[in-house]
C-alpha cells in the first residue's frame, strides 16, 4: 500500500471528521466535498478512474452543491448547528460500539489472499458490457428510479397552489 | 495488515463517522451528511474488495464497480428527494430541526 | 327408543346453528323490530331446546364426528361435536335455561330500547355454550370458550351508557382473561404433550405415555394446574371471583344465565372435560379441592351480609361453583355434575324471581323489598322460596340431594387435604342455609321502616308479565322435579352418586339446620305477629330466650361471621381489587410508555437499531 | 413474455396514469384515480395469468418462480385495493390527487421487481425503487405539517437503513465473491454474516419490525390514506417475500435465528403495546402492523418448510384483512384527515357496510375464526409447535389476547357508540362500495378455503432457487 493512498485515507477521515462534528453547517458540506474528492482519488488508484469521475461529477458537483442550495433556500435557518454533549456522547458511543465489533469481525476472520491486479478488469468497457448484460434490468430500473426521483422532487418542493373551495379549513392542521 | 484489511477498515470508520452524524445531528440537512459517508464508505468498501479480494476478477471486480455506480446513481436521487422533502419541511416550521418535528406523535 | 347416530349430528348441528342463525339474522335484520327479533331468537331457543333435550334422552354410545377444513402436516383442523353423555347433560342444561330466560327477557326488557341487541347476544351466548359443551378437541374448546367470555362482556356491559356497566365488563374480561391465559397455555401444553387436538384421544394418549414414561407427572400436573387456573377464573372462585358480583351490573335475565347454565358453568364443566386430565394428576386435584372448598365457605360468609338481593345470588354462586369444582376434584364426576344441573336450575330460578320482584318494586334492597310487600307477589315468592329452600339444602329439595351427594364424595376421599376440605364445605353449607333463610325472611318479614330508609321503591315498576311468570312457574316445577333426578343423572354418566350414609350426611344436616335456625333467631324475631316465631321458640325456647345465648351469638357468631365477612371484605377491596386493578393498568401503563417513547425521538430509534446492530458485531467478534 | 406480465402491467399503469395526470382540466384527478384502477385490475389479471409462469429472463439476476408469481399476486391485490381507495378524492389534499396513482404503480413495480430479483445489486436497486415511492407517497400531502414531517422521518429513517443494507452487501459481495444469493453458501464467515445481518436490517425495516419499527406509525398517520393502505399492506408482502427468498438461499445459521426470534417477540409486544392506547385509527394501524410483522417473522424463525409457507400465507392475508380498516379509514378521513375512535362511533347506524368491513377486519386482525387472519396464525402456530417452538407459540398467543382488547373496543365503538349529531353523511364512490365488497369477499372465501392459497403459499416456500 502506497504512502499516496494512506495519505487519501487519512484526507477522507479528515473530511468526514469535519463533515459531522462542525458547527457550521456550510463548513460541514465542504468537509463532506472534501471527502468525497479524497475518495474519489482512492477509487482512481482502486483502480477504476471511471467510478471515480463518476464520484467528482454526480456526489461533488451534484449532491453538495444541491445541498448548499437547500442550506441557502431555507433562509430561516441558521447556519449554527450546536448539539449537547450527552446527544453527541450517546451517538459516538454508539458508532464507536459498532466500530469496535465490526472491526474485530473483520480482523477475526480468515485471512483472504491477496489477489494481484488483473489489469483487463478494470477497462471501463467491461463495465459498460455488464452494465448492459447481466445488469441490464438494474440499469433499466435505475432510470426509472431518477425518473420517479425528478418527479417526487418536484411535487414535494413546488409551493402548494391556493387552496381550492373544497379543502376545508378544519382539516388544515389533523392535530391541535 | 493487509491493503485490503486497511481498506475495509478504513470504509468502516467512515460509515461510523457516517452514523455518528445521523445519530448526533439535529440539523435534517446534517443528519443526510451523514447518510451520504455512509453510502460513500460502501462504495470505498465494494470497489477495495473488487481491487483485491475477488475470486473471479474477470467477473467479480465488474461487480464491485457496478454496485458502486447504482450506489451513486439512487444516492443523488435519494438526495434529491430528501432535500425537497427537508425543504416542504421548512415551509411550514421554519427549521430544519428533527426536534422539532413532533406533529407527530404517541 | 336411540336415534342413529347421524340423526343425532344433524340434531346437534340444529342446535348449533339455530341460536347462530337467529344471532345474525336478529342482529344485521331486524334491528328496528324488536318483537320480531325476540320471537325468532326464542323459536331458535325453543328448536334448540329441543334438540339438546332430545340428544340428552334419546343417544347411546358416545358420538364423535368432525369435519376437517384444514390438514396442516398430522394435526387436523376441523369443526366436530362430541355428543358423550356429560356433554349431552350439560347441553340440554344450556338450551332448557336458555330458553326459558329467553321467554322470560321479553317481559323483563320489554321497555328497554335496545332489546333487539339484547336478544341477538342471547342467541350468541347459546351458540358460545353449546358450542363450548359440544366441542371435541382442543381448539374448538378454546375458541368456544372465548366466544363465551366476549358474548358475557358485551352483556355485562349492555347498558354502556352506565360506567358501572362498563367497569364491570371490563372487569370481567380482564379478570377472566388472567386465566384465559393460563387456560391456552395448558391447552397447548396438552396439546405439545399428547399430539393430538382430540380431547379424548390426547387423554388416553396422556394416560399410556404417562404409564410408558413417555411424560412426566410433573409436565401433567403442570397441564392440569394451568387449565385449572383457567376454570377459576371462568368460575369466579378464589382469587379471581371478584368480577362475578360486579357483573350483576347487567341486565337480571342475563345475571340470571351467566350464574346457571353459561359462563360460570364453562369452567365446572371444562374440569368435568378433562376428569381424566386431573385424575392423573393428583396434587393440583388436592388443591384443587382444598382451594374451591374455601371459596365455597368465604362466598357464603360474604353473602351473609349483603343487602341487595343480586349480590347475595352472586356470592351464593360462587359459593355454589365452589361445592361443585369440589366435588369434581374429589373424583365424583356424577355428583358435581348433578349439582350443576340441580344448581343451574334453581340459580336461574333465583335471579328470575329476584327479577321479577326488582322489576315490580324498581329497589334491589332486601330491605325495601320486604317493605314494600314482596310477599305479596305470590307466585314469584313461591318460586323464589323453592330456589331458596334448594339452595339451603332442605331434605326434600332439589340441592339437597346434590349437596349431600359432593359432601359424600369429597368425605370418601382418604387424605387430610380432603377432610379439610369436607370440613369447609360443611360450615359453608350452615352459613348457605344462614343467608337463605336471611333472605327469606326478610322479604317475608319485613322490619319497620329504619332511620336511613333505603331507596324508595320506583313507582313505575311494572307487574311480572305473563311471559316471566311463566318461566318461574316452569323453573319452579323443573327444580322439584330435579331433586329426584340425581339416579337418572348417575345411570347417564355411568357413574353411581356415592352412597347417602347416615354417618356422611348427618354433618351436612346438621349445619343446615343449624344455619337455619340462627336466621330464624337473627331475622325472625323482631316481627310483630310471628306463627313461625311462635313455633320455633316451643323447641328452642330455651336457648333463645336466654340473653347471654343472644349476646354470645351476636358476638361470636354473626359477629365472628361479621368480622370474618369484613375482613375477608377489606381483603377484597383493598387487595384484590387493586390487584386486578393493577394488571390492568400495568398493562395499560406500559403501553402508553411504549407510545411516549415514539414521541419525534427518531434519532433514538436510529440509535436502539444501531446499538443492537453493533451487539451483533461484537458478539460475532469475539464468537470466532 | 406472459412471465413478465405484471411487472409490464404495472410499468404500463405508472405511465399511462403519468400521462392522464398530464391532461389540464378539472376533471384530471378523477380521470388518473381511474386510469389507476384499470391499470391495478390488468395488473392483478396480468399476476393471475402469469401465475403458473416459470422463466429465467436473465439467469442468476432475476428469475421467475413459483415464489415470486405468488407474491406478486398478493402486491397487486394490495395495489387494487390502493387504486380503488385513490377514487375517493374527498380524503385526498387536492395537492395529492393527480400524483397518487402514478406513484402507487411505480411502488408496486419495484417491489414485484423485489420479488423476482436473485443478485444483490438488482435486489437493491429495486429495493431502492419501491422505498423512493413509499417516501414520496408518505410526504404528499406535503401542504400540511404533518405530510411532510412524517415523511422526512421515514425517509432518513430508511435511508439509514438502506445505506446499512448496501454496506452489509459490500461486506457479504466481498467474503463470498458473488452477488447472486444462490452463490452466496450457507456456512459464510464471520465478517460476510455481519454483511448478512446489516443486509437483513434494510429489509427488516421495509417490514416494520424491531428494531427498525418506529417509523411505520408516522409514516402511516402522515401519508394519504390509499398510500398509507399500500405501505400497509403490499409492501409487507413484498418484505415478507424477500425475506424468505434470502434465507432460502443463505440458510438459517444460528445467529439468524436469533435476530430473527428477537425481532418477531420484541415487534409482537412492541406493537401491540403501542397499539394498546392509540386513539388515532391509523397509528393503531401502524402500530398493529408492527406486531403483525412479528407474528408473520415466526415462520422465519422456526426455519422449516412450513414455517416459511406459513410466513408468505400470513404476508398475502393480512393484505386481506388489512386492507379493510385502511378502506373505513379512507371514507372516513375527508381532506385527509386522521379519524379516531370518537369518529367511529356509531358506525353502524351512518354506514352498515363500512361497520361491517371494519368488523371483519378487525375480526381477522384478532385472529378470530373463521377469517383467514385466523388460518394465517393458525398455520403458523402448528409449523412452530412442529419444531418445539413452544414459548414463542406462547408469546404469540399472549400477544394475540392483548390484542384483542383494542380490536374489541374498536368494533364495539362501531357497533354500539352513537352517532354524534354533527357527524357528515359517509358517501361512498362506487369505487369504493366495490373496493368494500371485494375485500368483504375475499375475506369470506379466504377465510372458509383458505386451502387453495395455502396451497400456492406452500408451493412458493418449496421451490428452490434455480442453481
Amino acid at each position: 500500500m502506497s504512502a499516496v493512498t494512506l495519505i487519501l485515507m487519512v484526507i477522507a477521515l479528515l473530511g468526514a471528521l469535519v463533515a459531522v462534528s462542525v458547527r457550521d453547517i456550510v463548513h460541514a458540506i465542504f468537509g463532506l466535498a472534501g471527502a468525497l474528492l479524497a475518495l474519489a482519488a482512492l477509487f482512481t488508484t482502486l483502480g477504476s478512474p471511471l467510478v471515480g469521475a463518476m464520484e467528482v461529477l454526480i456526489y461533488v458537483g451534484g449532491i453538495s452543491v444541491a445541498m448548499i442550495f437547500a442550506v441557502m433556500l431555507s433562509p430561516h435557518v441558521g447556519r449554527d448547528l450546536r448539539e449537547t454533549p450527552a446527544r453527541r456522547l450517546g451517538a459516538a458511543l454508539i458508532a464507536s460500539l459498532l466500530f469496535a465489533g465490526a472491526a474485530l469481525a473483520v480482523l477475526s476472520g480468515p485471512a483472504v489472499p491477496d489477489t494481484p491486479e488483473a489489469a483487463g478488469a478494470f477497462d471501463p468497457a467491461l463495465v459498460g458490457h455488464a452494465l448492459l448484460g447481466d445488469w441490464l434490468l438494474a440499469f433499466e430500473v435505475l432510470s426509472v428510479v431518477l425518473l420517479l426521483a425528478i418527479m417526487g422532487a418536484v411535487i414535494i418542493a413546488t409551493r402548494e397552489p391556493p387552496a381550492p373551495a373544497d379543502a376545508a379549513p378544519a382539516a388544515e392542521e389533523a392535530r391541535p | 495488515m493487509t491493503p485490503l484489511t486497511a481498506f475495509n477498515l478504513c470504509a468502516l470508520a467512515l460509515f461510523c463517522m457516517g452514523l455518528y452524524g445521523v445519530l448526533a445531528r439535529k440539523n435534517l440537512i446534517a443528519m443526510l451528511i451523514g447518510v451520504e459517508l455512509m453510502l460513500n464508505a460502501a462504495s470505498l468498501n465494494a470497489l477495495a474488495w473488487g481491487r483485491y479480494g475477488l475470486v473471479d476478477p474477470a467477473h467479480a471486480a465488474v461487480s464491485g464497480q457496478i454496485l458502486v455506480l447504482f450506489i451513486i446513481g439512487l444516492a443523488a436521487a435519494e438526495a434529491a428527494i430528501a432535500l425537497a422533502i427537508i425543504l416542504a419541511v421548512h415551509r411550514h416550521r421554519h427549521s430544519v430541526d428533527v426536534d422539532d418535528l413532533d406533529t407527530l406523535e404517541g | 327408543m336411540v336415534l342413529d347416530t347421524p340423526t343425532l349430528t344433524r340434531l346437534a348441528l340444529a342446535a348449533l346453528a339455530a341460536p347462530l342463525c337467529a344471532f345474525a339474522i336478529a342482529g344485521l335484520a331486524l334491528r328496528s323490530r324488536p318483537r320480531a327479533a325476540a320471537a325468532l331468537v326464542i323459536a331458535s331457543g325453543a328448536l334448540t331446546a329441543l334438540a339438546t333435550l332430545a340428544i340428552l334422552a334419546l343417544a347411546d354410545a358416545p358420538i364423535q364426528q368432525v369435519w376437517t377444513w384444514l390438514r396442516v402436516g398430522d394435526t387436523d383442523l376441523g369443526f366436530g361435536v362430541l355428543l358423550d353423555p356429560r356433554s349431552r347433560l350439560m347441553g340440554a342444561v344450556v338450551g332448557v335455561i336458555t330458553l326459558l330466560v329467553q321467554i322470560y327477557s321479553t317481559g323483563y326488557m320489554a321497555h328497554d330500547p335496545g332489546r333487539t341487541r339484547f336478544f341477538a347476544l342471547l342467541a350468541l351466548f347459546e351458540w358460545a355454550m353449546l358450542g363450548f359443551a359440544y366441542a371435541p378437541d382442543l381448539l374448538q374448546a378454546f375458541i368456544f370458550w372465548e366466544l363465551v367470555g366476549l358474548a358475557s362482556f358485551f352483556l355485562i356491559g349492555f347498558w354502556y351508557d352506565r360506567p358501572e356497566a362498563i367497569a364491570a365488563a371490563k372487569k370481567a374480561f380482564i379478570m377472566t382473561r388472567v386465566g384465559d391465559v393460563a387456560m391456552l397455555i395448558g391447552l397447548v401444553l396438552l396439546f405439545a404433550l399428547a399430539g393430538t387436538l382430540d380431547i379424548r384421544e390426547s387423554l388416553d394418549r396422556l394416560h399410556s405415555l404417562l404409564q410408558g414414561h413417555g411424560i412426566t407427572s410433573l409436565q401433567v400436573e403442570v397441564a392440569a394446574a394451568l387449565l385449572f387456573v383457567g376454570v377459576v377464573g371462568k368460575s369466579a372462585q378464589f382469587p379471581l371471583h371478584t368480577w362475578l358480583p360486579d357483573a350483576m351490573a347487567g341486565p337480571t335475565p342475563v345475571s340470571a344465565l351467566l350464574h346457571s347454565a353459561t359462563m360460570v358453568a364453562a369452567g365446572v364443566f371444562l374440569f368435568a372435560r378433562f376428569e381424566e386430565l386431573f385424575l392423573l394428576a393428583p396434587l393440583t386435584r388436592s388443591a384443587a379441592l382444598l382451594l374451591t372448598a374455601f371459596t365455597a365457605l368465604l362466598a357464603a360468609l360474604l353473602a351473609s351480609v349483603q343487602v341487595d338481593i343480586k349480590r347475595v345470588w352472586a356470592w351464593s354462586s360462587i359459593s355454589q361453583l365452589g361445592t361443585m369444582l369440589a366435588g369434581l376434584a374429589a373424583g365424583g364426576l356424577s355428583s358435581g355434575l348433578f349439582h350443576l344441573t340441580t344448581h343451574a336450575a334453581f340459580k336461574a330460578l333465583l335471579f328470575l324471581s329476584a327479577g321479577a320482584l326488582i322489576h315490580h318494586y324498581g329497589t334491589q334492597d332486601l330491605r325495601a323489598l320486604g317493605r314494600a310487600g314482596a310477599r305479596r307477589d305470590r307466585l314469584t315468592m313461591l318460586g323464589l322460596l323453592v330456589g331458596a329452600a334448594a339452595l339451603a339444602g332442605i331434605p326434600g329439595f332439589a340441592g339437597f340431594a346434590s349437596k349431600e351427594a359432593v359432601l359424600t364424595a369429597v368425605h370418601d376421599v382418604p387424605g387430610r387435604a380432603a377432610a379439610t376440605g369436607f370440613a369447609l364445605l360443611v360450615i359453608g353449607a350452615g352459613f348457605t342455609a344462614y343467608y337463605v333463610g336471611r333472605v327469606a325472611f326478610l322479604l317475608l318479614r319485613p322490619t319497620a321502616a329504619e332511620p336511613h330508609e333505603p331507596t324508595p321503591p320506583d313507582a313505575h315498576g311494572h307487574p311480572p308479565t305473563t311471559a316471566m311468570s311463566a318461566s318461574i312457574l316452569t323453573l319452579t316445577l323443573i327444580t322439584l322435579a330435579l331433586a329426584f333426578a340425581g339416579p337418572l343423572v348417575a345411570s347417564l354418566l355411568g357413574q353411581p352418586l356415592p352412597e347417602l350414609a347416615l354417618a356422611h350426611a348427618v354433618p351436612g344436616i346438621a349445619a343446615v339446620a343449624l344455619g337455619l335456625a340462627v336466621a330464624v333467631f337473627d331475622f325472625g324475631r323482631k316481627s310483630s305477629a310471628p306463627p313461625l316465631f311462635e313455633r320455633v321458640p316451643a323447641l328452642h325456647g330455651l336457648l333463645l330466650r336466654g340473653f347471654y345465648v343472644d349476646a354470645i351469638y351476636q358476638r361470636v357468631f354473626v359477629g365472628a361471621a361479621r368480622l370474618c365477612a369484613r375482613a375477608l371484605h377489606f381483603a377484597e377491596t383493598r387487595l384484590l381489587d387493586p390487584a386486578a386493578d393493577g394488571l390492568a393498568r400495568l398493562t395499560l401503563a406500559m403501553g402508553e410508555g411504549t407510545a411516549r417513547g415514539q414521541s419525534g425521538q427518531l434519532q433514538r430509534y436510529i440509535g436502539v437499531a444501531a446499538l443492537l446492530l453493533a451487539c451483533v458485531a461484537l458478539w460475532l467478534g469475539f464468537a470466532e | 413474455m406472459t412471465a413478465l406480465a405484471p411487472e409490464l402491467a404495472a410499468a404500463g399503469s405508472a405511465i399511462a396514469c403519468f400521462a392522464a395526470s398530464m391532461a389540464r382540466g378539472p376533471g384530471v384527478p378523477r380521470l388518473t384515480a381511474r386510469v389507476g384502477v384499470l391499470g391495478a385490475l390488468v395488473t392483478l389479471a396480468a399476476a393471475l395469468l402469469a401465475l403458473t409462469a416459470r422463466a429465467e429472463p436473465l439467469a442468476g439476476v432475476y428469475v421467475v418462480d413459483a415464489l415470486s408469481q405468488f407474491l406478486k399476486l398478493g402486491i397487486a391485490s394490495g395495489v387494487l385495493v390502493a387504486a380503488l381507495a385513490a377514487t375517493d378524492s374527498t380524503s385526498l389534499r387536492p395537492s395529492a390527487r393527480g400524483d397518487l396513482p402514478t406513484l402507487i404503480h411505480l411502488g408496486a413495480l419495484g417491489m414485484m421487481l423485489l420479488s423476482s430479483a436473485v443478485e444483490l445489486v438488482t435486489l437493491y436497486v429495486a429495493l431502492e425503487l419501491s422505498a423512493y415511492a413509499l417516501y414520496v407517497l408518505a410526504a404528499l400531502h406535503r401542504d400540511q405539517r404533518m405530510g411532510s414531517e412524517g415523511g422526512a422521518r421515514y425517509l432518513l429513517f430508511g435511508a439509514a437503513a438502506s445505506a446499512t443494507t448496501v454496506f452489509g452487501i459490500t461486506m457479504l459481495m466481498g467474503h463470498t465473491g458473488t452477488t447472486q444469493l444462490t452463490h452466496l453458501g450457507t456456512a459464510p464467515p464471520p465478517a460476510a454474516l455481519l454483511g448478512l445481518a446489516l443486509f437483513l436490517s434494510g429489509l427488516l425495516f421495509k417490514l416494520a419490525v424491531f428494531p427498525f419499527h418506529a417509523w411505520a406509525p408516522d409514516a402511516y398517520e402522515a401519508a394519504p390514506h390509499p398510500a398509507a393502505t399500500l405501505i400497509g399492506t403490499a409492501s409487507k408482502v413484498a418484505a415478507i417475500g424477500i425475506l424468505v427468498r434470502v434465507l432460502m438461499a443463505v440458510g438459517h445459521s444460528q445467529l439468524l435465528v436469533h435476530l430473527l426470534l428477537l425481532a418477531s417477540v420484541a415487534s409482537m409486544t412492541v406493537g401491540n403495546l403501542g397499539a394498546l392506547l392509540q386513539r388515532n385509527v391509523k397509528r393503531l394501524l401502524g402500530w398493529s402492523a408492527i406486531a403483525h410483522g412479528g407474528y408473520a417473522l415466526i415462520g422465519l424463525v422456526v426455519a422449516s418448510e412450513r414455517g416459511r409457507a406459513a410466513a408468505l400465507f400470513y404476508a398475502v392475508v393480512y393484505v386481506v384483512i388489512g386492507a379493510g380498516p385502511f378502506l373505513v379509514v379512507t371514507a372516513l378521513g375527508a381532506g385527509g384527515r386522521n379519524p379516531d375512535r370518537a369518529d367511529l362511533q356509531g358506525l353502524a347506524r351512518r354506514s352498515p357496510l363500512l361497520a361491517a368491513l371494519l368488523l371483519v377486519g378487525m375480526f381477522g386482525l384478532a385472529g378470530i375464526p373463521p377469517t383467514p387472519g385466523f388460518a394465517g396464525k393458525w398455520f403458523l402456530f402448528v409449523a412452530a409447535v412442529e419444531r418445539g417452538a413452544f414459548w414463542l407459540v406462547l408469546v404469540a398467543a399472549v400477544n394475540a389476547t392483548i390484542s384483542l382488547y383494542y380490536y374489541l373496543q374498536l368494533i364495539r365503538d362501531a357497533w354500539t357508540g352513537e352517532v354524534s349529531p354533527d357527524a357528515p353523511p359517509i358517501v361512498l364512490t362506487p369505487s369504493m362500495r366495490l373496493a368494500a365488497v371485494l375485500v368483504l369477499a375475499a375475506t369470506a372465501l379466504l377465510g372458509a378455503f383458505p386451502g387453495p392459497v395455502w396451497d400456492l403459499a406452500a408451493l412458493a416456500a418449496g421451490g428452490s432457487l434455480p442453481q
